[in-house]
């Protein structure tokens, strides 16, 4: 028995990371049913498939580096980066894109800079870009929601799908994506995005059947389930408000000018929020701390700036979703904004003499 | 008008010189050690390249295309360009002596820079008016001067992470900027020229 | 002809640029070259000589000549990163000639020992040893530098170098080499 | 102005930046009276329990003191005395473990309390209106007060502010969690409290008085409020608990809703802050002449069986309180004994660290209450810059931005990122979900950006000096070329005319000859000559110099032929050495012998049984000189500052190395090196008190500036220590005497010094804080 030296502060408020990631893991999974529930298994499985690349891969590097395995494989980061790399990609995508994504994001995008807390780039969002760049065709194979779907899809015919690109039936992608109409079936953002560019308004656009009856099948409860996971993650003091509140803001400012300047050819302000990974990026990926901006005006800046990167991405860049590269774009000008953004320490008043 | 925004909107971040047309790229990596630094080279930059490239128009236009002798741009061009540095040097050094000396050889080496010469000669080939050379060449420098103060302000961020020994210095501040160039993709098809 | 021509237009491109140069360069002239003092204001001041010159400010002038930047062995690896940073090149580690522990220390007269020969008062940079010649000497430690220029000269081996003892005041927050009570 | 009192009327209040609730605990005591302990067996009482500087000691080993009488005497504006807390015998002035958090020694007088509690004579002052303020300061002072809230600033210092006082906050806030010391004493003793607060009221005459006091002590705001109850001025602010709403300035910024410039003190903007204990304390000196020798402390956590507030005495070692309170640490592998609160206090690495004056709380936790407090670091993982931290901050710093600049040493950088506004108050390390330490680096990087500032401005210092000494050398090599000029010249002319100056020079070279022959000759003689020299007390200092010469010599010799001495010889003179019973000739041998051996060491021995002989020889032989002329320099000294004691000019007896013609202080330099001189001078002395026993007239005599008993407590501190120890205890107790005695010479410079040094403890004070 010894007297133990240890440092003020001698209590603590019992909080620790890996608890707060758990959070946000568990925050998201509204989302994933709702995904599960629209769009069938793909996401599902995509998520599983990233999630075991990820503990081997995060295991492999922490032994290379020589880290206390035990504690910074279970701490919950490399799961919450896997489970955003499934919920993003397209749910008929092969599954070497998701080892791909998934290894891209924790090898390179986050152990190459020191591991949790070092990564300027949020890890998932840089593996999903890089694979949007990489395998633009598998990238796009996006599943039209089950309730459109002319092939019945059961789980073993998404499995075999993902995995050997046909169902048990022989089926292809291709046909899969094919609608009752006889059209393949893109994203509502990419079907409003290419017919606009035809020159079609966008009411004529919405006729089509994945905007639904409100602004698209399926994506808006996903976005609603993600908005619902926010709001608690909010509430429990996970995240930041200041981040997704003036980003869906800025979004909604954007497009409300849009809207209002040339209304044939501008989706609707509510279309914006609930399509897309708007929801997803708002609540789970820009509030990411360790690739955020840190003081309270930072975040309300990042925000601000992600809102109008992601509207004219998705009505003026050549990507139907802007989210992706609005993240990463936030998170390279986010040390900068924060070197701007510092709040006034006490006592450093200019009225004071 | 519009035109020469939506110019401008193409030359900073759609056809960014660093991160999209790879050129200038030695001060980039050389310069972005710390966010003062960079700001002060991107002045310098700035200044450079627009007025550079409203030499060079006025050279070739005025001097080159009439005499007929065209064949002697490229070595106009870089007259043009050692002079503005040069005066930039100068200039540098009486005004700021810390600033002259963190830019160190980086200064100077705004001459060899391709961006101010790639700027000067891309005029040149997209048959640019005068304004549009001023532009385009204050648009190049100012795309220059965002990613680098940028990327400065991330590797301040990076000097304190714990990044593998194998990777450090220059190698990560390398995948950074892979990174950024990534993100930069982001902007392809935003403004059609 | 166009030959010529050429020639011409570039002689007196030339021309009118060097003239603008020229002016420039008086017109923008700087003086002198402050990085001396820069440097000198990082060097410890300890004038202790180890770095080979007769002291602080001609190190300091030697350095912004292109002498390395890490013969410091008083300042450490602080001051070598400092100047370092002063004048952008990288950090270097000590040169290895020198002893690496660079702990603060003060010379110390034994004083029964001393014969007052006053050797170390000639010896001591910054005139922090008091005495006279037949006298015993002292050594003023608020004002030594810990240079240990003194310790050689000496004939009878009275000086030593002390480490400056750890005390509150100067004690930096290292909870592990507190020594704790065992309890049964 | 009207706003803040219509604010303060209506209870509402400002709030600061951030700021946690973690849990108070306060019920584990703040139901319990306070327990009067009984009389442990010793008190370890450490000569400085405040910011600031201790005082020069009034007691020796041995003595038998009265409760209440002081230990020590301020003769510094920044030194508080300490007192006895009650009457027993002195045992023991050593070094010991101090309620410090680096767990350093400092000097503690040992006291055995002999049980009677016997009170020296009090004169209780029944009507403060009869005193004059200088008189109230003065007691004050004397009854040795200092903050017993923080840091422990010397209360006398901030009550003598001459500016018009808007605000004297009085705080009662106590946010820490657990504490109930200043609870319960408001409970009990508001009266005495209200007096305290009536006091400073006379002394600062401030416009307005409030109380911070947290909305979770409602029986203290209770009892404040009724003793309070006709007293205009004095408003009571309730204020919501939250932690650190009792730091200085975010109290100030509660109540007034301003905010104090960084790196300036309260008092700029017309606020002078107290405790609530501090208070009582002062009213107990005023009106009882009960000078601070006992405090409350809680002694809490679920570590104890029973957690109480004590009236502990000042000295009280911490093991006493915790038995006195039921310890139960069996099955604990780790103990974590906090001195201080859960957030702000300080663990103690061993249990004899005694009570000081700002200790308001032990706190010995239950691994189930504060694991954390057991883990230490080891829970540390990679910061995620959630920046909860910069929410919680009461100063609205970035602790994220710092901690990373802290971890890389860029010390601009923190600098930058105003490192030095930091209060240490723990709530952002509270909230990390990460648990790094941040206060702990930040700890770290202050303390190293202020030795760093130091080390610059010692620099500076060096600079200066070198710069000057460098200026000398080229004037005195510029006289000295002048001279060897004029000597040419005059040695020409003398050449040319046999002049009466030319003969002149012959006899001075003649006589130049004559000196060396004659200390030759003492060189043979010298063993006999300075043996008899020194018993006689011969007025020439001739002999003395002599002396010197020889004992040179001697040693030169001695060292010459230790060289081929084996080292069977140096053993043989270490046998002899304990037989003699002079201590000093002691420690020549060993000297000798240690020179003898290092030196046999590095040569090969080169035996013979004659030099052997001759070496043991002269070695007795130097021994004798050695400390012959030892006592005839003590004594030449002696008489030297006897005979130039009633004048300063000692200076300029000796031939002072430096010179500070180019220094622009240069009354503090002489200062100084009056200093060092008093202190050879006193070193001196006091060897010679020890030698010669007898003699108590020398030293009376010599003594004219420093007091004959202190010097002799000098010597007689000295002999009871370790012998090995004598020459350094010597230095620094003739630093003491040595200290007193600049301050007499340069007295002008006291009051600029004590400015300065005044200003210095505030900042420290802020930064303990």
């Amino acid at each position: 028995m010894a007297f133990w030296i240890a440092s003020s502060p001698h209590n603590h408020n019992q909080q620790s990371t890996s608890s707060l990631m758990r959070l946000v893991i568990f925050a998201a999974i509204p989302g994933i049913i709702a995904q599960w529930y629209f769009f069938g298994w793909g996401n599902l499985i995509h998520i599983g498939i990233a999630m075991i690349t990820a503990m081997l891969c995060e295991f492999i590097v922490l032994s290379l580096r020589e880290k206390r395995i035990t504690e910074q494989l279970f701490d919950g980061s490399a799961l919450l980066t896997a489970m955003l790399i499934g919920i993003c990609l397209p749910a008929f995508a092969p599954w070497w894109i998701t080892v791909i994504g998934t290894i891209f994001a924790i090898a390179i995008a986050k152990h190459l800079y020191g591991g949790l807390g070092h990564n300027p780039f949020n890890p998932a969002m840089t593996g999903y870009v890089m694979l949007l760049i990489s395998f633009p065709l598998q990238m796009t194979t996006w599943q039209p929601p089950i309730s459109l779907m002319e092939i019945e899809l059961s789980f073993s015919n998404t499995l075999t799908t993902i995995f050997t690109g046909f169902t048990i039936d022989g089926y292809s992608v291709e046909q899969l994506r094919t609608s009752i109409d006889g059209v393949t079936m893109a994203t509502p953002l990419d079907t409003l995005k290419t017919s606009i560019t035809m020159g079609l308004t966008v009411s004529e656009t919405t006729q089509s059947s994945v905007f639904g009856e409100h602004f698209a099948v399926g994506w808006e409860w996903v976005n609603l389930a993600f908005l619902l996971g926010g709001i608690f993650l909010i509430s429990k003091k996970a995240i930041a408000w200041q981040t997704p509140v003036s980003f869906l803001l800025s979004l909604f400012l954007c497009s409300l000018i849009g809207y209002t300047i040339v209304p044939d050819s501008s989706a609707s302000t509510m279309f914006h929020w609930f399509s897309g990974a708007t929801m997803l990026g708002a609540f789970f990926i820009l509030t990411d701390p360790v690739t955020g901006a840190t003081s309270a005006k930072g975040r309300l800046i990042v925000g601000l700036l992600a809102g109008l990167l992601v509207y004219l991405i998705r009505v003026f860049g050549g990507y139907p979703d802007g989210v992706a590269f609005a993240v990463l774009l936030c998170n390279m000008s986010a040390p900068l904004i924060d070197q701007y953004t510092r709040p006034r320490t006490y006592g450093h008043s200019k009225d004071l003499s | 008008m519009t035109d020469y925004l939506l110019l401008l909107v193409a030359t900073v971040l759609v056809n960014n010189f660093v991160l999209v047309q790879f050129l200038g790229l030695c001060p980039f990596m050389g310069v972005s050690s710390r966010t003062e630094t960079a700001i002060g080279m991107s002045f310098a930059t700035i200044f450079v390249m627009t007025v550079a490239s409203l030499l060079s128009y006025l050279v070739t236009t005025y001097l080159l295309v009439p005499l007929n002798i065209e064949y002697l741009t490229t070595m106009s061009f870089i007259l043009v360009i050692a002079v503005v540095v040069q005066f930039t040097e100068m200039v540098v050094h009486k005004t700021s002596a810390s600033l002259y000396r963190l830019l160190g050889i980086f200064l100077p080496l705004i001459t060899t820079n391709c961006a101010v010469l790639g700027v000067a000669l891309l005029n040149l080939r997209s048959h640019h008016n005068f304004f549009e050379s001023i532009i385009y060449g204050f648009g190049a420098s100012v795309g220059f001067s965002l990613v680098l103060v940028m990327f400065s302000a991330m590797r301040e961020k990076l000097a304190n992470a714990d990044v593998p020994t194998p990777f450090k210095g220059a190698a990560i501040a390398m995948i950074t900027a892979g990174l950024m160039s990534l993100a930069f993709m982001g902007f392809t098809g935003l403004v059609k020229l | 002809m166009t030959l010529l021509i050429a020639i011409l237009v570039f002689g007196l491109i030339a021309a009118l640029f060097g003239a603008l140069l020229g002016y420039a360069s008086i017109r923008f002239k700087v003086d002198a070259d402050p990085i001396v003092e820069q440097i000198d204001a990082i060097l410890p001041q300890t004038q202790c000589g180890q770095c080979g010159y007769p002291g602080c400010k001609p190190y300091a002038q030697a350095v912004a000549d292109g002498e390395a930047i890490n013969k410091c062995a008083p300042g450490g690896e602080d001051t070598i990163k400092k100047i370092a940073d002063l004048m952008g090149v990288e950090a270097e580690p000590l040169d290895e000639s020198h002893e690496k522990d660079n702990r603060p220390k003060v010379a110390f007269i034994i004083e029964e020992d001393c014969i007052g020969c006053t050797k170390c008062i000639q010896a001591c940079p910054v005139d922090a040893i008091l005495g006279a010649a037949k006298q015993m000497h002292t050594i003023i430690a608020d004002e030594c530098t810990g240079c240990d220029l003194c310790v050689a000269p000496c004939p009878v081996d009275c000086i030593e170098m002390r480490v400056v003892p750890e005390t509150t005041q100067n004690w930096l927050w290292d909870l592990n080499s507190i020594p704790v009570q065992q309890i049964d | 102005m009207e706003s803040i009192i219509n604010r303060i009327n209506q209870q509402k209040f400002w709030s600061f930046h951030g700021g946690v609730h973690p849990p108070e605990q306060k019920t584990l005591t703040n139901q319990k009276p306070i327990k009067p302990l009984s009389l442990p067996e010793q008190l370890i009482i450490p000569l400085q329990q405040h910011i600031g500087r201790q005082g020069d000691l009034l007691v020796q080993v041995g003595d038998h003191v009265l409760k209440g009488q002081p230990l020590t005497k301020s003769t510094n504006p920044m030194a508080v005395p300490v007192h006895a807390p009650t009457s027993g015998t002195i045992t023991a002035i050593k070094h010991s473990v101090i309620a410090h958090p680096s767990g350093l020694s400092e000097l503690c007088i040992f006291l055995n309390v002999d049980h009677q509690d016997t009170w020296v004579e009090r004169t209780p002052c029944n009507d403060v209106a009869t005193l004059t303020n200088q008189e109230i300061v003065k007691k004050i002072a004397d009854a040795g007060i200092s903050g017993m809230g923080g840091a422990g600033f010397p209360t006398h210092i901030k009550v003598d502010t001459k500016p018009d006082i808007n605000f004297l906050i009085i705080n009662a806030a106590e946010c820490e969690p657990y504490i109930t010391a200043d609870d319960l004493l408001m409970c009990e003793h508001s009266e005495s409290i209200v007096d305290g607060i009536k006091i400073l009221n006379k002394l600062l005459n401030p416009a307005f008085i409030l109380i911070g006091i947290e909305d979770n002590k409602p029986k203290a705001i209770e009892a404040l409020k009724k003793a309070t109850a006709g007293i205009e001025k004095i408003h009571v602010c309730v204020v919501p608990t939250e932690y650190p709403a009792g730091g200085e300035k975010q109290l100030i910024q509660i109540l007034t809703g301003k905010e104090i410039k960084s790196g300036t003190l309260p008092i700029k903007e017309g606020i002078i802050m107290q405790n609530v204990a501090t208070c009582y304390a002062i009213s107990e000196a005023i009106l009882h002449d009960t000078p601070l020798i006992q405090r409350v402390v809680t002694v809490t956590g679920q570590a104890l069986e029973k957690p109480q507030n004590v009236w502990a005495l000042l000295g009280t070692p911490v093991h006493y309180l915790l038995s006195q309170c039921g310890f139960d640490n069996q099955g604990m592998e780790k103990t974590p004994v906090i001195m201080g609160g859960p957030m702000m206090g300080f663990s103690l690495p061993t249990d004899t660290v005694p009570v000081i004056k700002t200790t308001n709380c032990i706190l010995a936790p239950s691994y189930k209450e504060m694991p954390s407090a057991f883990e230490g670091n080891s829970a540390e993982v990679e910061c995620i810059r959630c920046g909860q931290c910069a929410d919680v901050c009461p100063t609205n710093l970035l602790p994220q931005e710092l901690q990373w600049s802290a971890k890389a040493k860029d010390y601009p950088q923190l600098n930058k990122l105003n490192l030095s506004d930091c209060i240490d108050c723990g709530a952002c390390a509270y909230v990390c979900p990460s648990h790094i330490p941040l206060v702990q680096y930040y700890r770290i990087a202050k303390a190293e950006i202020r030795q760093q500032q130091q080390q610059e401005l010692k620099a500076e210092k060096a600079k200066a000096r070198f710069e000057a000494r460098k200026q000398r050398l080229e004037k005195e090599k510029r006289a000295r070329e002048l001279k060897h000029k004029k000597a040419a010249e005059a040695r020409k002319a003398a050449m040319n005319k046999a002049t009466p100056e030319a003969t002149e020079a012959k006899s001075a070279v003649a006589a130049a000859l004559a000196r060396v022959k004659a200390k030759k000759a003492a060189n043979q003689k010298s063993p006999s000559s300075s043996a008899i020299s020194a018993p006689v007390e011969t007025t020439e200092n001739q002999d003395n110099k002599k002396a010197q010469v020889a004992a040179a010599i001697a040693r030169a010799k001695a060292k010459k032929q230790a060289k081929p001495a084996p080292e069977i010889d140096a053993k043989e003179n270490a046998k002899v050495e304990p037989s003699n019973t002079d201590s000093k000739k002691a420690k020549i041998a060993a000297a000798v012998a240690k020179a003898k051996a290092k030196k046999s060491q590095e040569k090969a021995p080169i035996q013979g049984q004659e030099q052997n002989q001759e070496q043991t020889d002269s070695l007795s032989l130097a021994d004798k000189k050695a400390n012959a002329i030892a006592k005839a320099k003590a004594k030449a000294l002696a008489k030297k500052q006897a005979s130039s004691n009633n004048d300063s000019s000692t200076a300029s007896d000796l031939t002072i190395a430096s010179t500070a013609e180019s220094e622009p202080a240069i009354d503090e330099k002489d200062a100084k090196k009056a200093a060092v001189i008093a202190k050879a001078k006193a070193k001196a002395l006091a060897k010679k008190n020890k030698e010669s026993n007898t003699d108590n007239k020398v030293s009376e005599k010599n003594t004219v500036n420093v007091e004959p008993r202190k010097v002799q407590n000098t010597s007689e501190t000295s002999t009871i220590n370790d012998t090995n120890n004598i020459s350094d205890k010597d230095a620094k107790k003739a630093a003491i005497i040595a200290k007193a005695k600049a301050k007499a010479l340069a007295k002008k410079k006291l009051a600029t010094q004590s400015v300065s040094e005044e200003k210095t403890m505030h900042e420290q004070e802020k930064g303990a804080k």
